[in-house]
């Protein structure tokens, strides 16, 4: 189900080319693509949001130089020795040489305003962000980080589906991912999902729907089937606003919108709030139900944060 | 009266029965013979106006008064997000909240779009979701309770508004985290308990929590909704009837002219009743608390039984 | 909310008046009172189920002799002291008068099909079913004595909704009650209930919809909010099938319609399976998972019941 | 295919890393090579054309073959009954079972109503409830997997088709029953794999599982859906070639001629194997065997890590 979705991210090798410029295909404005990506890649005019690459997005987000990447060496094999037209192994080489990446998705620890994280992030470009053994065992990983580190765990989606060309292995990175957020869950772990455009198939009916916590970018697509699957089965063209994230959310499938200029500090929020919540399953009564020791240590840092928000004030309503 | 009081006093607490407080009772009496405006039918309900007031203070006034900090969580995952309840992760002295309740609006749209506070399932189905939540990760809850009641609609029958109201409470039965639940204005039977199977039940002095409203028992038992007045009188309805009744925890007293004139001073109050009811749940044990809850509405009930009036 | 469904049971006293005769409200039938009886009330010609007084229900569902009352000794009180054109404690006697009963409910053990259950059956003719400080306790008791001896509760509810007459305390009996299904639950003991015409209010909004397995009557009107209050507030007549059994199951939200006639069987059957999943639960190595040993010998009883059914072939789809 | 197995013969075992035991992959490629019907992409279409045969058994007929007796169980208890999922509890040698299956039609009338097997987001939640009922009760539960996938249309979408098989899986993986889940016909994408989360996942021998129809990815892949012989094969969805693969716990021979021809005989080959697995299943401690579930699923995919294949 991988490339029944077309997401136009013309930006290839992961970054704009500085100096050019872009038409915006809500608005059409033309957008200096210097300005463009200052603005994060969000337009100007009209608040388009811009598909933005898994680096992209972890510059947005990361402090800098708090980036580590995990798990950089998995590489995808080709269990099935797929072909279609051309080999699975010759589709991948292409992703690799046109992304830079070596997946779909990108794992590592991160600190977000001074608070520790993992971050997994996809990207669309890599074989249209579909979900293979790579991408599952990476998220794997980032979970199993998350509950031994005690810090949170935050996915930002962006997925076709699944990788069709390793079959049956790739449907089943579905249950690996629960297991994984179950795992997570049995901590706990707070885990908050970003959904950006399009966020479709196999990563939607899994991890990216279990978080305790689910966002989504303005206007993103969010759906299990593809648009045109929908269409020729129903066999009618479907509502433009069909699948957004504003319709996702009136019919309470996430929490909330979140522009991007926005993301980094309402993620902190919310995680920050999550872990907040630690401070009352650490009082003194509570102690034999509290978990491992190593969760004391992440709580004072908790609370000193949490402190801080104290007296800056938001609201999310 | 006195032949009930004296039939009690004559026997042996029985197991499993719990004989009320006569102290209290007599004292109640006392203070409906005395006057005190009980027995007069205009001041229960003046009071129903009060908590019906369109300038008292609703949920997300409560919400942003009281925390630095709210993160609005939507969405029953099925359905709908229902804007008539909201919830959401709310900031609280170096800690964490879950703060749920019924939110009407104040003008002709938000009031249209908030369903004049009348829930749908989806909205209870929220609620429980983020029940849940809070209970994973040891998160306290708060409800502010103040709705006319569920909306009585053929979809929101469909969707199950009845089964969506039980689970709702069982849901409650079941937390391992403390929980509050404070009556700010209008508790409208099922669909205000929905949010009230809390460790502590207050209810802010003006506020009122009924079984029906009062227009609607004088319809049926009066024949004749404008016979409102008695009928409000007649239900109990208001913080003092139901303190002397003992089926809520306590009264929280408002501002000087009512919370509708000092939005500020309600939240000041409806926030130190929450930290003080906090600081006792959280001495007790979760298992203790949540087998407490079930003890206290147990109890909850006034009968005969073999003669005796027991409560 | 009590008095807002109309409901006609004319039999009053618990009974039929012999060699008299009755026309069926569906298809205008006229029906021989005592063929009406001996068909359970059930017309003969359309199916229609007439609703019945507790003790009919209880004569047709209980082995012959083998029905028990408990807590026959509960009555109301008046704890507001309430009074509209009549006072409470007047319509109580009345109510008393006109039905042979002490309450709304009556609960007690039984055995169907040499199967112990406990049984609380609700009548609509006192008071219109409502729910309140009696009807509470008696739930309450008997969730306790389903606990106590691991016999099954099969609860019959038909209700008009909270006892107004008791105010909140009347309300607060959905959360008495859910707390006594909590009860059951953490056993656990197996709870069916079985929603007749009506159904509705707080009885509906608490215990009737918390079951392992709901049931219904056919045509039974199964709705939180009464149909006159849903037309006033919608300003539109109501379809026919508003709120009845067969749109319930359409909608989700009960698991079967039974006719009259197969109840008793169909109620066997469920809770012999649901008493079934206890041979799992004892197996060997589960033993410390197991719960207080009184279950064993209730799991025995059900062992041989359930190898007796297996004799039977049944279905229900 | 030499270099790879060298290059794993001359490692240590990785700590968190399955090293597939290289004997059933040289036996797999020796098996490709020596033909055996695998080469050749009609046997897979094949397949495929006998796992949807109108006459095979499904869920329905399974269950009036395997047990004596059937209660089936409805609803969401949120919006619908969803008939393209059946669930209830099945009588099963004096005990209970827990039965949930997708169920096609057979006739037009029926297929509609069915939904041809394709369940809405309501068909899922469904499977969620009676999974927690068996749960609560001790109840193994046992799940028939026969679907196209769940169902592409707007309103299923709204109403939250990803989230609603998402925290099916997710149910699943919390269960402390055993679980037994079969493939009894079409295995289809997410809407299958939400059944499939199971302690011992089995094929019928003419059953397919894949992560889309070959329609769909002839379409994608070849730009062609006329294509999809080549794509059946190359997507390896059969019971043979995932027994290959080793992501499945076993396949079922079905009787001589298939299932479709034999209806008895196929339930008689189901039940034995359900029997068998759960024997099996009930040994093990319910902590172990939900821990055993999650390892086992941890453990699937394929992927290179440092110049290795790994397993
Ligand atoms: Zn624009
Ligand atoms: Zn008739």
């Amino acid at each position: 189900m991988a490339q029944q979705v077309s997401v136009d991210i013309s930006r290839r090798g992961g970054g704009h080319d500085p100096g050019s410029a872009e038409s915006c295909p809500k608005c059409s404005q033309l957008l200096d693509s210097d300005e463009l990506a200052a603005n994060l890649m969000v337009c100007s005019h009209c608040g388009h949001h811009f598909p933005i690459t898994s680096r992209e997005r972890i510059g947005q987000l990361a402090d800098e130089g708090s980036w580590t990447e995990m798990a950089a060496n998995l590489r995808s094999a080709d269990p099935l020795e797929f072909y279609d037209l051309r080999p699975y192994v010759e589709r991948i080489e292409e992703a690799e040489y046109d992304t830079g990446l070596s997946e779909a998705m990108l794992v590592g620890t991160a600190r977000l305003h001074k608070m520790d994280v993992v971050l997994a992030v996809m990207d669309f470009r890599f074989m249209a962000g579909s979900m293979g053994s790579v991408v599952g065992e990476k998220f794997w990983r980032a979970a199993e980080r998350a509950v031994e580190t005690r810090f949170p765990l935050v996915a930002v989606c962006a997925s076709g589906g699944a990788r069709m060309q390793e079959g049956l292995l790739s449907l089943l990175q579905m249950a690996k991912t629960t297991c994984a957020v179950e795992m997570l869950s049995q901590a706990p772990v707070p885990f908050v999902t970003v959904l950006t455009h399009p966020t479709t198939g196999g990563v939607l009916a899994s991890y990216a729907t279990l978080a305790d916590v689910i966002m989504a970018e303005p206007g993103s697509l969010i759906s299990f089937s593809g648009p045109r699957v929908i269409e020729q089965t129903i066999k009618e063209k479907l509502p433009e606003d069909f699948g957004r994230a504003e319709s996702n959310l009136n019919h309470g499938q996430i929490d909330m919108i979140v522009e991007r200029a926005e993301l980094k500090n309402r993620l902190v929020q919310v995680l920050g709030m999550l872990e907040g919540g630690v401070a009352c399953a650490l009082q003194p009564l509570w102690e034999e139900e509290a978990g491992p020791a190593g969760r004391r240590g992440a709580f004072a840092q908790t609370l000193e944060r949490i402190k801080s928000f104290a007296h800056t004030p938001w609201r999310s309503s | 009266m006195r032949k009930r009081l004296s039939e009690l006093s004559r026997l042996p607490t029985l197991p499993g029965v719990h004989l009320r407080d006569e102290a209290s009772k007599i004292k109640r009496r006392l203070h409906e013979l005395g006057g005190g405006g009980r027995g007069d039918s205009s001041a229960a309900w003046e009071k129903v106006k009060l908590a019906r007031h369109a300038d008292r203070p609703y949920t997300l006034d409560y919400i942003g008064l009281m925390f630095p900090g709210f993160i609005e969580l939507r969405g029953d995952r099925c359905f709908a997000n229902d804007p008539a309840i909201v919830g959401g992760l709310a900031a609280y002295q170096g800690r964490t909240l879950m703060v749920i309740g019924h939110q009407k609006g104040r003008d002709l749209a938000s009031r249209t779009q908030r369903n004049f506070g009348m829930p749908r399932p989806e909205g209870y189905r929220k609620a429980q979701r983020l029940m849940a939540l809070a209970d994973k990760f040891g998160i306290p809850i708060l409800t502010l309770i103040d709705t006319p009641g569920a909306f009585p609609g053929i979809a929101a029958e469909e969707r199950g508004q009845g089964g969506a109201i039980a689970s709702t409470l069982m849901r409650m039965t079941r937390l391992r985290v403390p929980t509050v639940a404070i009556i700010i204005g209008e508790g409208g039977s099922g669909g205000a308990l929905a949010l009230a199977l809390a460790d502590r039940v207050l209810m802010l002095e003006n506020s009122v929590y009924s079984v029906i409203t009062p227009e609607a028992c004088a319809a049926i038992l009066w024949r004749d909704a404008k016979e409102a007045r008695p009928a409000a009188r007649a239900l109990k309805m208001t913080s003092a009837d139901l303190e002397e009744l003992e089926v809520i925890d306590g009264v929280l007293p408002e501002p000087r002219g009512g919370a509708h004139r000092d939005h500020e001073g309600a939240a000041r109050i409806v926030k130190e009743a929450l930290e003080e009811n906090l600081r006792e749940l959280e001495m007790i044990h979760p298992q203790a608390r949540r087998q407490e809850r079930l003890e206290k509405f147990r109890r909850i009930g006034v009968w005969r039984e073999n003669g005796l009036t027991l409560f």
